[in-house]
């Protein structure tokens, strides 16, 4: 579903990681490891297209990917049902019944997102990724915030998108349950090249 | 040899640096040639008296003010089709230089418009141009000045130059039309140029030949000082990295 | 040696002194700004040169 | 598209939306007039148009801060740049919700605002017109100069800096088209080039903003 080979990212200027290679086919789940700042921030962000990759090239669909960031990207003064319905006609999904009881929301859907906890507020976040119809899941900390019995809800609406034919990509400190790879980035820190490539020639 | 070789900031600084003092020296004699052959060795103008001596400072400024801004759009657009980083830092150095010329322009037009118009500041279709200008370069140096990423910095600033570079043209045309609009035909804008007569054109193609050379000094210059500095951050994020 | 500028003695050298200043304003704060960085580097350089 | 529209158009309108802020500010900014200049009848009447104007055109600075750094604090921008929808169409979306939120108002106030300062009365129909067709190059700017600030700290002053000198020409050809209605002058010559930006600025500026906010996401 999405190959990557020999990929390097950067933040602003600076190369963060080199030499990332994976892929990872339908069904799969890809879990990646690695201190603070060491890129799967970046990585992720580069693997939804949002920034173009330093070197090296990601082979598959930028259309096909569902990325959901750090931030909730929740509209604090719109329902919980209208948050997903504007994602999901964003995606030309119809139906937004199957992420609201995936994440345990049906209670709370006609309550504004501004009066959610901060847990709640995350599922309503994740939710969203079900409605985008989109086949593989790019997941930045994906349990932020999210309490020991919403963590197993988001697992098993993992699991079920794996066993539907999905993918997921996700960098997650905590132990999921989820039978996936996993890939620590420490070894692909960038280390110092002595190329003047990604200079500009400045070194 | 290609142009683009200057585009390595190693070849560009090694270069500058040999070219660099003769123009200086180029620059100071002609600038400081031209003045005073203007100040010191030309008649008053008949009508203007000694306020025409102003010229030789108003209308070179005037020019490079502009010329500034049209190399900012060339570089710029070399940064944005070629990726040349020189191209980006280059644009960068030029903005204050055009700042400064522009300023000139308006402060030398407004003191000379004092005596001449009997006043400071009238809205001709020129000044107004050259002040709508002066905000356009404030609001690029300022977008240089907001962002800490340089590579981010000049892509923003490239475009910000391009579509800057287009609403001023339609300023200055919706200038034009907006005073003749107010003043029908009584316009006060100085043809200096088309009817100056010798005297007065020769020691004022050597001040504007002075300006175009001094422009071109503290930009080659600068281009440098950005370099440098670009050098030095580079060095640092990876002396960082290697710890 | 002075020429006499008349009555617009005031305007013209009001005029020259603006613009000289802006001129010598522009041309200092370049190259201190020029011999700071140039400095500078110099120091990282040489500091880089020897750890690495 | 249209859902992004609804959505927007929804999030303007309920409590903290700012919608209103605008035309708030375009009332108080045209009362102050008067205070500024004294109470002369005659004197309002010549300035009327070009403050209807500037007042329109401040308000619409004031609301372009929130056009797009709302998306953008909460990630929702990144979501918009990730989902099957052209950045330009979204950008184009978004100044359109700005200019139905804000510049909309402003057109059917001004002429309401114009009894408070004497306009005259041939110019009540040149100035909703000349607002009408002009607004939306503001809005259109006004998104461009937001795309260019956002996620900038400070960025609303350094918006504001920016996008000023590329109003210059809409505001001139739209002033004086108004002014010359209101003094009973023939307006259509800047009213024609007053259209011209608006239509270029519609069709050409999104590529320039999407841009600009792609550099910017990255």
């Amino acid at each position: 579903m999405i190959e990557v080979r020999d990929l390097g990212v950067s933040r602003g200027a600076v190369p963060v990681l080199r030499g990332v290679g994976f892929s990872v086919s339908a069904g799969e789940a890809l879990i990646l490891q690695g201190p603070n700042g060491s890129g799967k921030t970046t990585l992720l962000r580069t693997l939804a297209g949002l920034q173009p990759p330093l070197c090296g090239e990601i082979r598959g669909d930028p259309e096909d990917c569902a990325y959901a960031a750090h931030a909730d990207g929740v509209k604090l003064t719109l329902t919980v049902a209208e948050n997903l319905e504007f994602w999901a006609r964003v995606f030309g999904v119809t139906g937004i019944a199957r992420a609201l009881t995936g994440f345990d929301l049906e209670a709370l859907q006609d309550r504004v997102a501004g009066g959610l906890s901060a847990g709640q507020r995350r599922r309503l976040s994740l939710a969203r990724l079900m409605v985008t119809g989109r086949r593989l899941w790019i997941l930045d900390e994906p349990t932020v915030s999210l309490d020991a019995a919403s963590v197993q809800l988001f697992a098993s609406a993992v699991r079920a998108h794996l066993r539907g034919g999905g993918a997921a990509i996700m960098a997650t400190h905590i132990d999921l349950g989820i039978e996936g790879r996993v890939l620590d980035l420490a070894p692909f820190k960038a280390r110092l090249s002595q190329s003047d490539a990604d200079d500009g020639g400045f070194l | 040899m290609s142009i683009w070789e200057y585009a390595n900031p190693k070849k560009f600084l090694r270069s500058t640096e040999r070219v660099l003092p003769p123009l200086w020296l180029g620059s100071a004699v002609l600038i400081t040639g031209g003045l005073i052959w203007g100040f010191f060795f030309t008649p008053d103008d008949y009508r203007q008296g000694a306020t025409v001596k102003i010229i030789y400072l108003h209308v070179p400024s005037a020019l490079m003010a502009i010329n500034a801004w049209f190399m900012m759009l060339v570089a710029s657009l070399i940064w944005v089709i070629r990726r040349h980083h020189v191209s980006a830092l280059a644009a960068r150095a030029a903005a204050p230089v055009g700042l400064v010329m522009t300023l000139i322009a308006l402060l030398t037009g407004a003191i000379w418009g004092q005596p001449m118009w009997g006043t400071w500041w009238a809205w001709d279709p020129r000044l107004t141009s050259f002040l709508v200008l002066f905000l356009f370069y404030l609001g690029y140096i300022a977008l240089w000045q907001a962002i800490d990423d340089p590579d981010t910095a000049a892509d923003l600033t490239s475009i910000l130059c391009l579509v800057g570079s287009v609403f001023a043209v339609l300023s200055r045309y919706a200038v034009n039309f907006w005073n003749q609009g107010l003043h029908q035909g009584a316009s006060l804008s100085l043809d200096k140029e088309e009817n100056v007569a010798d005297v007065f054109a020769y020691p004022l193609y050597v001040c504007m030949a002075g300006f175009i050379l001094l422009f071109i000094v503290l930009v080659l210059y600068r281009t440098g000082t950005e370099i440098r500095a670009r050098r030095m951050s580079a060095l640092l994020a990876r002396e960082r990295m290697s710890e | 040696m002075m020429p006499d500028l008349g009555k617009y003695g005031d305007t013209v050298l009001s005029a020259y002194g603006v613009s000289l200043l802006l001129l010598l304003v522009l041309l200092v704060l370049t190259l201190r700004r020029g011999a700071k960085v140039r400095a500078a580097l110099r120091d990282v350089e040489h500091r880089v040169g020897r750890n690495g | 598209m249209i859902a992004l529209l609804i959505r927007d158009l929804q999030l303007a309108f309920r409590a903290g939306g700012g919608f209103g802020l605008g035309l708030a500010f375009f009332l108080i900014v045209t009362v102050m007039v008067p205070f500024a200049v004294g109470p002369d009848a005659a004197g309002l009447a010549v300035i009327a148009p070009g403050v209807l104007w500037l007042g329109a055109l401040l308000a619409c600075l004031l609301s372009l801060d929130r056009l797009l750094s709302l998306d953008w604090e909460d990630g929702s921008l990144d979501l918009l740049a990730t989902a099957p929808l052209p950045l330009e169409g979204v950008l184009s979306i978004k100044a359109l919700a700005h200019w139905l939120t804000t510049g909309l108002p402003l057109v059917l106030a001004a002429p309401v605002l114009g009894v408070l300062l004497h306009l005259p009365a041939a110019g009540y129909i040149w100035i909703m017109v000349s607002l009408l067709i002009g607004t939306p190059a503001l809005s259109v700017i006004g998104t461009f100069g937001a795309a260019l600030t956002v996620g900038l700290k400070r960025g609303g002053l350094l918006l504001s800096l920016l996008v000023m000198p590329l109003y210059v020409p809409t505001l001139i050809f739209g002033a004086e088209a108004a002014r010359r209605g209101a003094l009973g002058l023939a307006g259509e010559t800047p009213l024609l080039m007053l259209a011209g930006i608006t239509l270029g600025t519609i069709a050409l500026l999104p590529f320039a903003s999407a841009a600009v906010l792609r550099v910017n996401l990255r």
